[in-house]
């Protein structure tokens, strides 16, 4: 399973590093979407970790040599717009 | 070295969702619990990418991050700012925590036990080994559509009743405020953008991770985008159109088996040579159903001339006799 | 280390029994429709942590569509239980 | 020699994702941390594309990753104007 790409050990324990760095920013991240005040600071939060994750699945995407992971990733990305559309669109009916 | 690495990065991952999904579950304010569950879902499409389910990370963040997420922000117009507390007497409380305590430490003792006792029969041979006739390289898309086909036709049905049932219920939810020209402008490239991804998850489904779910679900998200920023300029699929597109993937499944079974005396026997095309036949047939479904289901209640639509054939069935649906 | 296969099932568990105490404490729809979905959520993570084998070896698809078929399922029941509330609301204010 | 280019470029990419969960966290109002989601989504995920792109044997993945990156900034920035635009909008009502 492990082709070339993610052969040498180094590569991938930096990897691996990387990854755990990451998951670490979107723990720090989460934190605003469980104290921001308001709900756009929640929606901040929602949108690093659609980055992050994307970010995220990248990396996976070498290590566990799964390039279907691209496109999830392309989704991901698509898809956290429509998120904040439905936020944004439907909370302020009343002005 | 290695193994560690992944133990921390997998403990780390299982403790985040843990901790998303008891602060969804026990928080007071509504925004911060579908906020904080609309993370989970992002965070569970990577927890299926991490254990190889690429199928699964794809579906999650298709309808994780996109349909449920609007669905559920939609609905939060509905109760704006009503605290989420439980009103049950702290004695009922007490021993409704108690129980479920004891019944996951009965499950972890199960599952625990289960994996260790022994490795189990593993399906994953015969479906390789069968893959070759399924007319499908994608293992599980050959379960999903030659293998278990029937559940995958069941599944339609339960989609289909789901939004019938919306459908029955209630009249379309009023329109939005008129959306800003960025919004519009961004919709511009977006919606195509998403409908050709859409496309290329229908077709991508046979050889690796996609097909009619994935795609039906991007097309959802499309349209739930397209209403959205053009919530005035509404005009609506006349109904006819609607009904078939709705009925359209469960009439394709029904057919194509029907035809197999004439050929091979087996519902859903599909012959190996034409296994492929039927397929993607059935597969783009669900994505538009799905795709119907799923938006009518994010409006939330039945278009504006549902009716009259209804009433011209329920004055037939009064006067002309025969039955209608 | 505990297996990943173990850790993801117990996780499930976790979930599950997060979910399902939820469900029965609160009253109204919204919550309860959130934890249900978490049970749902942690059943899902059961099934796939047992079809998981290993970094080598390719994971058991059969569960991988069942899930899939689940995710799709629970998303229509969402909405269903959404609209079901939204009638009831009505009922209420008439 | 690409590898340990390539884990240079991911852990620069790490570090501005790490100052943006941070910036997200500590920055006084919903503006300023935007801002600072927008350093971290844009550089650096751009920075950590680039890493996997170096890695990723397959030229067609390449140009996926590419798409992907491009999507990302063209979704976050819409984003972060609409949420933005939103808390304006809420806030204007109160006063």
């Amino acid at each position: 399973m492990m082709s070339s790409g993610a052969s040498t050990s180094i590569l991938t324990i930096a990897l691996l590093i990387a990854l755990n760095l990451l998951l670490f920013s979107l723990i720090i991240g989460l934190f605003r979407a469980w104290l921001g005040p308001s709900v756009e600071d929640r929606f901040s939060a929602i949108l690093l970790m659609g980055t992050g994750g994307v970010a995220m699945l990248l990396i996976l995407s070498i290590l566990l040599q799964i390039t279907a992971l691209y496109d999830v990733a392309l989704v991901l990305a698509l898809l956290a717009v429509v998120g904040t559309v439905a936020l944004t669109q439907s909370k302020s009916d009343h002005d | 070295m290695i193994e560690l690495l992944w133990s921390i990065f997998d403990i780390t991952l299982v403790l985040l969702l843990l901790a998303l999904a008891w602060n969804t579950c026990s928080t007071r304010d509504v925004m911060r619990a579908v906020t904080l569950f609309i993370a989970m879902g992002l965070l569970l499409a990577i927890v299926w990418a991490r254990l190889k389910a690429p199928d699964l990370a794809l579906a999650e963040a298709v309808i994780g991050a996109g349909i449920s997420g609007a669905l559920l922000l939609s609905a939060i117009r509905d109760y704006p700012s009503t605290p989420m507390v439980s009103q049950r007497s702290t004695l009922i409380e007490g021993i409704i925590n108690i129980l479920t305590l004891a019944l996951t430490i009965l499950m972890s003792w199960a599952v625990w036990h289960g994996l260790n006792m022994s490795d189990g029969v593993r399906l994953s041979g015969q479906v390789i080994s069968q893959l070759p006739v399924s007319g499908v390289s994608n293992p599980v898309t050959a379960v999903l559509l030659n293998f278990r086909a029937y559940d995958t036709l069941l599944e339609l049905a339960v989609v289909l009743t789901a939004v019938l049932t919306v459908l029955t219920l209630n009249e379309k939810r009023a329109d939005y405020v008129v959306s800003g020209r960025l919004l519009q402008g961004m919709t511009h490239w977006l919606v195509p953008l998403l409908v050709v991804t859409s496309g290329y998850l229908l077709w991508v489904g046979a050889h690796a991770p996609g097909g009619a779910f994935q795609a039906g679900a991007m097309l959802a998200a499309a349209m739930i985008l397209l209403r959205l920023a053009y919530p005035s300029k509404q005009q609506e699929f006349n109904n006819v159109l609607l009904r078939v597109l709705l009925v359209i993937g469960i009439f394709t499944f029904v057919l194509v088996g029907l035809w197999m079974m004439s050929l091979n005396d087996d519902f859903l026997a599909f012959t190996p040579a034409w296994a492929g095309t039927l397929i993607l036949i059935i597969e783009t047939a669900a994505t538009v159903s799905i795709a119907a479904a799923l938006t009518l289901a994010y409006r939330g209640g039945r278009p504006k001339d549902w009716e009259d639509a209804n009433r011209t054939s329920r004055s037939i069935a009064e006067n002309g006799g025969q039955d209608d649906q | 280390m505990i297996s990943e296969q173990l850790l993801y099932s117990l996780a499930g568990v976790g979930l599950f029994g997060i979910g399902l105490r939820a469900t029965l404490l609160h009253h109204m729809l919204l919550p309860r429709l959130l934890a249900l979905n978490v049970c749902g959520a942690g059943v899902f993570l059961i099934f796939i942590a047992i079809a998981y084998g290993g970094l080598k070896i390719m994971a058991d698809p059969v569960p991988h569509a069942l899930v899939l078929t689940g995710i799709v399922v629970a998303v229509s029941a969402t909405a269903m239980a959404l609209a079901l509330g939204r009638r009831l609301e009505a009922l209420d204010d008439e | 020699m690409i590898d340990t280019l390539a884990i240079l470029a991911i852990f620069s990419g790490l570090f501005f994702f790490l100052s943006g969960s941070i910036g997200l966290l500590r920055l006084p109002d919903l503006f300023s941390r935007l801002h600072a989601l927008a350093k971290a989504d844009n550089v650096g995920l751009a920075l950590v594309a680039l890493g996997v792109i170096m890695l990723e044997p397959a030229v067609i993945n390449d140009i996926k990753i590419v798409i992907i990156w491009i999507l990302v900034m063209a979704a976050s920035a819409i984003s972060s104007h609409l949420v933005a635009r939103h808390a304006l909008r809420e806030n204007r009502e109160d006063d």
